[in-house]
């Protein structure tokens, strides 16, 4: 299990490679279904000059470890890999990704999805969006408060 | 003394990321209303509460949790990670 | 959208590198999510010497294609990619991989999972277990084929 | 005639991955039925229809298909893809 809270950009690719396979000394064959997500910065308008990402250093990692701690426990994950970045961030920059590790496909499928809905509402995080004519703070949508009632 | 972080559009109306205050308070609520009697950058940043949200020692907490034991206390809007 | 049914080995890195983001030279910066699943061979035994997965070239990739199609009109997709290896396959390899691009999260995650249920019993894979007793031919499950009724 | 295509352990039944049949069949059901009558590695193959699934040229379909048009005709277990 692993998270980091990070301004730096990720290599996606070399997150996942032998994720959730254990060593090459010590591997573990009992994984069967490996999902990740990633979030990227969208600009539908082609407005935007770049996203902010605020967080609250201290808590995120306590946040995120105490979201993770559920999710293994709740899905039996073999492995997860979580990166959230903060600061500037440009259109078509990596977000970040959560990654889970199971034996079968519905456990890691359900596993990332609740890392994400938890993520959204529950890590403290908050984007602001910067264009030539000013910056506006991201609201929270509803429908992401929502999102957490089906676990 | 307790320390007081702010974050987001609350951290901009009140002008400064953290600040200790020395206060009697025995309630987050008791803490808020405090605040916002003293200046207006403080009544405007707590002017809708349901539009806020709290956190006491690094858990998400809520507004009439006691502050006994407390060493810090954050208030942000709802947050939009992921 | 691009489907391969191959032998050999992929990439998982290299295939979602830029995944969804459009070229160099003409970014696309509509796409907010990408959701990408791995399989593997799993031994949980310790048994299992080698996997034999058989197909039926020319059907696999008609099938596959119609899954694809229906799954980016239905969620929008931006982007899709799906792997399936057959042939011989040892304990911790990777045996296929799907990855979907969309706007939102929960877009590339019911995609991604609509595919996989999809994959599971509908395109035709067959997958035979070799160890050194034997050989079983491995037997469709109940669950995978209630899984289609939801979409 | 009509190409019919075995997979998995109904090719291993058979014993043949594919062969050119020479048919009077209307639908894949008849043809199921003559395929039975011929030889025990047949009727083995095809004990439990169940057990079964078609294709007509490379698409999924059913026993009660008719095979006029078709030029192949694939029989497999449930598939076990992903």
């Amino acid at each position: 299990m692993s998270v980091s809270v990070q301004q730096a950009a990720f290599d996606l690719g070399q997150e996942l490679a032998g994720f959730g396979q254990g060593q090459d000394d010590n591997p573990r064959r009992n994984i069967g279904a490996v999902v990740s997500f990633t979030g990227f910065v969208r600009d539908d308008s082609g407005a935007l000059d770049h996203m902010l990402i605020e967080h609250y250093p201290g808590m995120t990692e306590r946040a995120i470890g105490q979201i993770v701690d559920e999710a293994v426990q709740r899905w039996s994950l073999g492995d997860v890999r979580v990166i959230h970045r903060y600061g500037v961030l440009k259109p078509g920059d990596q977000i970040m990704m959560v990654a889970t590790a199971a034996r079968h496909r519905v456990a890691a499928f359900e596993a990332a999805e609740f890392l994400m809905d938890y993520l959204k509402s529950r890590a403290p995080f908050w984007k602001k969006e910067v264009n030539a004519d000013g910056s506006e703070w991201v609201a929270a949508k509803d429908e992401d408060e929502d999102a957490l009632r089906r676990w | 003394m307790i320390d007081v972080m702010y974050f987001a559009w609350v951290r901009e109306r009140i002008g400064v990321p953290k600040e200790q205050i020395e206060t009697s308070a025995t309630t987050v609520a008791d803490l808020v209303e405090e605040l916002r009697a003293r200046e207006p950058r403080y009544e405007a940043a707590f002017a809708d509460l349901s539009a806020l949200r709290v956190a006491l020692d690094q858990d998400l907490s809520e507004f009439n949790a006691p502050l006994a034991g407390v060493s810090e206390v954050a208030f942000f809007p709802p947050m939009t990670g992921g």
